[in-house]
C-alpha cells in the first residue's frame, strides 16, 4: 500500500450514473479485490473504490455517482490529479479454484473486471453473473463477455432474467467451486447463508483505509477484522452479519 | 532550535504526540515511516476485557472533520502490555502513555494497574470522556465530583503519572479539570471528541450505528483551543492540547494557548504521514515565528 | 414540490430564514437579490439601549467557519421598530423574527414588549445564549431555572409567540428545551454559536479583543444537527435548526434531524446569495432524494 | 460592489514579500480607495486587499504575502481564478484639495497610487511620503515616482530619512491642504493627533466585507461606521481610536 499523486487520464460516463476513471502514476502491483482511496477536493475523507483494472502503470476505477464526493469525480478531467492510497487490503483468493462463479450486484461488478483477468490469465474461462437494478444501470457487458460466459439479471427484467443474483444463479443452474461475490450487503449475506463455498468483498465506511482507526472492523468467526486491511475480501463461512 | 519539552518528569524531543485512537498500537505506522521522530504515542484505548466496539458503520464524514464511534474496541488490558507493547517496542525506542478507558471506578483501577510494571509507559492517560460507550467514560467526564472519586482510586493504585482526558461537552470544563487536579492528576489533557451526528440523505436514517458519535478534526480547533486556554487559566498542572491539530502552525497555537505538549489525532487518519511532516516542519515555522525553544512559548498568549 | 412549512401559526413559503445577526435588519441584502425569496428573516439582536458591542477585532477565520465577537451590536429596540422594520417593509412583504437581547429579565421583557405593537414581526426570538456579552445572554442559557423564569416573564409581556434560541455550550440541551418549554416558550431555535478562540500567530495574542468568540459555520453541523435531534426527541414544540448550514442538502439533513424550519447564518457572510441559492436548489434536491412536501420530512430520521 | 469571478493575468514579487497582483474579469468602475475581497481556496474567509489601480478591466493588488492565505496567493498563477467582491466601500474623497500629500506605511502605500493617478487627472502633481521598515521592504518607488513627488524614510535609514512617517514629514518639511493616509494603526492614530486635515484609509478584520455582520464597526464621532461600508476611508477627525 502507498500514498502517492494520480494523475486522471479518462474520466468516460457509461450510463446516467456509472462511470469509468482511469488513472495514471506510481502504482504497486495490484492484486484484484484490492482497492483504492482517493481524495476528492471539498471532502474531507478519502473515498474507497476497488480497482477494477490495472494495466501498464494505470489503474482504472469504475464508480457511481451517488453523493458529493462522487458527484464531483464525475466533472474529473484529464490532467487533474488526485492523492490516493492506492493498493490496499488482501484481495481475492484466487488458488485452488477451477470452477470459479463472480457474482456482481448493481456497481458491486468492478472488482470482479480484474478478477476475471486473472483467472483467463491462469487458463480459466469464468462464469460471471451481472445483476442490476435495471437495464440503465447496467455496464462494462461487453468487456466482462470478452473475459467469460456472462449471466445476467435484472430487478425488473428489463435485461436477463427478472429476478435478484440467488434467484439468477438457481435459474440459471450455475455452478461453481467457489463463488466471488461483491454486492449490496444483503446480497453478500444471502449468498453466504446459500453456500459458504465463497469469498466476499465487503463494503465499510472508512476513517483511515490503512487500518488506523477501527472504524471499519467488522465481526469474524476469527475476531475483530478490519475491512481495510485484513478485507476488503473475506471467506463467506468467517464474516458474522 | 529547541524542540523539546517536558511532560511528567519525561522529556520529550518535540511536543508531538499522536492522538489515543489515531494511531493503533503504533507499529502499523512503521510501514510508512521510522515513528522515532515521535515525541512520544498516546496508545489506543484500553479497557480490562477485549471489546469489540460498536456495530458498523462507525464512521461519518464532515465538513471539516468526522464522527467516529468505534467504541473502545481493544484487545484487553492484558494483551496490550503483553503483546501490544512489545510489537511496538520492535519499532519504538521510547516511552509511550497507556490511555485507560472503563465503565465503572473498578475497570480504570485495574486496567491502569496493569500498566504498573510496562517499563516503557511513562504515563497512564485516564479517558473520562468517551462518548462512544454506554455507562461509559462520558459521566465521568461531566460530574466533576464522580471524576474526582475515580482520579483518587486510580491515582491509588498505579505507580505512573497520572494525565486525565477532558470532555469538551460540558457547561464549564475548568470546573472538571479543577475537580481533577484537587483529586491527585498529575495532568489533563484535553478534549476529546465533541458530541455530533450525521444523517444519510438517501435513507433518512442516521448514519452511525449509535446514532451520534465523536466529532474530531480540524472543524473543532476553535473549540479545542479555547478550552486548552481556560483550564491552563484554571489550573497549576501541565495541560496537553490536542483537537484538530493538522500544521506545525496549529501546534504553535495551541501551545501560546497553554499545552505543555500537543497531541495530533484526526490528522493522522487522512494522511498518515501527519504526525512526522508536521515535526519536521517545525523547525521552519519556529524560525518564521522567531521562536527559539518550545518550552518558552508555552502559555504565551496569557502574558499581558 | 411543496416547499411550505407551518411555524407558529404562520406559513412560510419556504423554511430558510436568515439567522440573526448575518443579515443585518435584512434590506442591505435586497441590493445583492429580491430577499422576498426568503421563508422569513430573522433580524438583527435588538437590546433595549442602544449597543456598540465589542471593541475590534471581532471576527477570527477558523478552517471551516469564524468566530465573532460582536456582541451586539444594534440601535437599539426604538428605532428597530420605528427605523429599520421600515426600511425593511420596503423590500419584503413578508412577515419576521425579531430577535431580543438583553443582560436581565427586566431588559429581555421591555425590548420584546417594543415589538407588541410591529404587525410585521410574527414572533420573537428570546436569545439567551450569546457568548458574546458579559453579565448577559450566556447565563440565562446555561441554567434551566433561570431561563424558566426569563420565558416566564417575558411571556406575560409579549403578544406575539416566544421561541428561545438555545446555546450549545451546555452539558445537556435538552434539560434548557424542557424547562423552557416548562415554562411556556412556543418554539426552540438551535444552535447559537459555540465558544471558540483563535491566536495570532505573529503576536501570541487572542485575535479577538473579547479574547474567545462565538464560532458558527460548516465546523459546527455536526454538533447542530446532534442538539437538534436530541431537542426534538426531548420537546414537543417546534425546533428551528441551524448551525453550518450551507447547500441545500443541508436543509434536509436538519430537517430529518427534526427541525420544522431551518436559519442560515454565516453562509450569507461567505456568498451573500447563500439564501437565495439554497431556496432555489431545494426543489432539485428534493427531487432527487425523492421528497415531495418539506413538512413531511420534519423528524424523518426519528422513525424507526 | 459585486460578485465576481477574477481572473490571474500575472502575479510578480517586487521584493521578498510584496507581489503585484494583476486579475481581469467584469470590473465596475472603481474609485481609489475602495478593495476587493479575494478568495483564497482552502481558507474559509475572503481576503480584503485595496485596489492599488485599475485600467482596461484590470485592477492591481499590491500584496504582502504575512499569512496562510497570502502566503497561497503568492502561487496564483496565470489563468488562476478567484471570487471576488470588488469595488467594495467608500474611496478617498478627493475633492476640494489642491495640494494633496499621500502618506503610506508599508503595504499601505497600495490604494495611493490609484488616488495618485486621480490626482495626476485633475491636473495635481502630489507628494508622496513612502515610510517603510526597511529598504527590503521598499517597493513600486519608480511606479509612484512617475505621478508625483515622492519622499522616503525607513525605520533604519537604509533609504531615504530614519525615522518614521511622521518624524520624516516633519524632516522633509511637507505641506498640505489635506493628507491621506493609509498604514499600520499606531501610524494613522499619530497622524490624526498631529492634524485632523486628513482622510485615513482603515483595516479591519472582516466577516463578510459587505456590511452584513458588524464585524468592522469601529467608533467614529457620528456613531458606529463601518470599514467594509462607510469605510475603509474615514475623515481623520471623525475616528475615534
Ligand atoms: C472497499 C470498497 C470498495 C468500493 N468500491 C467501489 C467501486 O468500485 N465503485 C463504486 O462506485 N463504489 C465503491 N465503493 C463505495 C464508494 O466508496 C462510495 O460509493 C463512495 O465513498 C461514496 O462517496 P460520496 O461522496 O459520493 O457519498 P457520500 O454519501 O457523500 O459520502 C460521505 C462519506 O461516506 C462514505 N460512504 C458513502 N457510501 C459509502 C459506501 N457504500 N461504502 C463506503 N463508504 C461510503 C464516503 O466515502 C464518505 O466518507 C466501495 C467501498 C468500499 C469500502
Ligand atoms: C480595507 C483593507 C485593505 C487592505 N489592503 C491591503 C493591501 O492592499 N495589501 C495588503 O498586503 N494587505 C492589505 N490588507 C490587509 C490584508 O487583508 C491582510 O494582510 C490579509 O487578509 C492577510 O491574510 P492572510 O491569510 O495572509 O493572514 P492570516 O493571518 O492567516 O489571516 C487570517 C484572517 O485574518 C484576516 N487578517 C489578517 N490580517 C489582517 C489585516 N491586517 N487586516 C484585515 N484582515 C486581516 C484575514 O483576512 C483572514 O480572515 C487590507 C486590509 C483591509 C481591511
Ligand atoms: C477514530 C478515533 C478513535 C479514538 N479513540 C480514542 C480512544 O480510544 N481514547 C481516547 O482517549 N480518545 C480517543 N479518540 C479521541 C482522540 O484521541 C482526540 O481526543 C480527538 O480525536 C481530538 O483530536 P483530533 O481532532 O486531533 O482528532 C479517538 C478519536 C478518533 C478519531
Ligand atoms: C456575525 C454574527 C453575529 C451574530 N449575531 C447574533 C445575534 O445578534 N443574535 C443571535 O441570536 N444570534 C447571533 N448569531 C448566531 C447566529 O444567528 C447562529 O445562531 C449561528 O451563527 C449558527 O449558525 P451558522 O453556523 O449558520 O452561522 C450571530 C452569528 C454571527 C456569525
Ligand atoms: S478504515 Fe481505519 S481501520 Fe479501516
Ligand atoms: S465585515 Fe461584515 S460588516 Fe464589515
Amino acid at each position: 500500500m502507498k500514498l502517492t499523486t494520480l494523475e486522471v487520464i479518462s474520466n468516460r460516463q457509461l450510463n446516467p450514473r456509472t462511470y469509468e476513471l482511469i488513472l495514471s502514476g506510481d502504482i504497486p502491483p495490484v492484486k484484484s479485490g484490492q482497492f483504492a482511496d482517493l481524495a476528492v477536493k471539498g471532502w474531507f475523507l478519502k473515498r474507497p473504490f476497488s480497482i477494477a483494472d490495472c494495466e501498464g502503470g494505470r489503474i482504472t476505477v469504475l464508480y457511481k455517482a451517488i453523493g458529493g464526493g462522487t458527484r464531483e469525480m464525475a466533472g474529473w478531467k484529464k490532467g487533474d490529479t488526485t492523492d490516493a492510497l492506492v493498493c490496499i487490503g488482501e484481495g481475492f483468493d484466487t488458488s485452488a479454484c477451477l470452477k470459479p462463479l463472480l457474482v456482481g450486484g448493481g456497481i458491486g461488478a468492478a472488482p470482479l473486471y480484474l478478477l476475471a483477468k486473472e483467472f483467463n490469465a491462469m487458463g480459466i474461462t469464468p462464469d460471471i453473473l451481472l445483476a442490476f437494478r435495471d437495464k440503465e444501470e447496467a455496464y462494462y457487458i461487453d468487456e466482462f463477455k470478452a473475459l467469460g460466459n456472462v449471466y445476467l439479471s435484472t430487478d425488473n427484467g428489463s435485461l436477463g432474467y427478472k429476478g435478484n443474483a440467488l434467484e439468477a444463479l438457481k435459474y440459471y443452474n450455475l455452478e461453481f467451486d467457489r463463488y466471488y461475490a461483491c454486492g449490496p450487503l444483503p446480497m453478500l449475506k444471502a449468498f453466504a447463508e446459500y453456500s459458504r463455498q465463497g469469498q466476499l468483498s465487503l463494503e465499510a465506511r472508512m476513517g483511515c483505509g490503512f487500518g488506523a482507526c477501527m472504524g471499519c472492523s467488522i465481526k469474524t468467526k476469527g475476531g475483530p477484522k478490519r475491512v481495510c486491511k485484513e478485507g476488503p475480501v473475506f471467506r463467506a463461512d468467517e464474516v458474522i452479519f | 532550535m529547541d524542540l523539546r519539552v517536558n511532560l511528567l518528569g519525561y522529556t520529550l524531543d518535540n511536543p508531538v504526540i499522536p492522538a489515543s485512537g489515531t494511531f493503533g498500537f503504533g507499529y502499523e505506522f512503521a510501514e510508512f515511516y521510522d515513528i522515532n521522530c515521535l515525541g512520544s504515542i498516546s496508545l489506543k484505548g484500553t479497557t480490562l476485557e477485549p471489546r469489540y466496539g460498536n456495530p458498523l458503520p462507525r464512521i461519518a464524514e464532515c465538513p471539516s472533520g468526522l464522527l467516529n464511534s468505534i467504541g473502545l474496541q481493544n484487545p484487553g488490558a492484558q494483551k496490550v502490555v503483553a503483546e501490544e507493547l512489545a510489537k511496538l517496542g520492535r519499532v519504538y525506542g521510547k516511552k509511550v502513555i497507556a490511555n485507560v478507558g472503563g465503565s465503572a471506578i473498578d475497570d480504570y483501577v485495574q486496567t491502569a494497574s496493569e500498566f504498573n510494571n510496562a517499563d516503557s509507559v511513562f504515563a497512564i492517560e485516564l479517558n473520562i470522556s468517551c462518548p462512544n460507550v454506554k455507562h461509559g467514560g462520558m459521566a465521568f467526564g461531566t460530574d466533576p465530583k464522580v471524576a474526582a472519586e475515580l482520579v483518587r482510586e486510580v491515582k491509588k493504585a498505579s505507580t505512573k503519572p497520572v494525565m486525565v482526558k477532558l470532555s469538551p461537552n460540558v457547561t464549564d470544563i475548568t470546573e472538571l479539570a479543577k475537580a481533577v487536579e484537587g483529586a491527585g492528576a498529575d495532568a489533563v489533557s484535553l478534549i476529546n471528541t465533541l458530541v455530533g451526528m450525521r444523517i444519510d440523505l438517501r435513507t433518512a436514517k442516521p448514519i452511525l450505528s449509535a446514532v451520534s458519535g465523536g466529532y474530531s478534526g480540524p472543524g473543532v480547533f476553535p473549540v479545542a483551543l479555547r478550552m486548552v486556554y481556560q483550564v491552563k487559566k484554571a489550573v497549576g498542572i501541565p495541560v496537553v492540547g490536542m483537537g484538530g491539530i493538522m500544521t506545525a502552525y496549529d501546534v504553535i497555537e495551541m501551545m501560546y494557548a497553554g499545552a505543555a505538549a500537543v497531541m495530533v489525532g484526526t490528522a493522522n487518519l487522512v494522511n498518515p504521514y501527519a504526525c512526522r511532516d508536521i515535526i519536521a516542519s517545525l523547525p521552519r515555522v519556529m524560525e518564521e515565528l522567531n521562536i527559539s525553544s518550545l518550552k518558552e512559548i508555552i502559555g504565551r498568549a496569557h502574558n499581558g
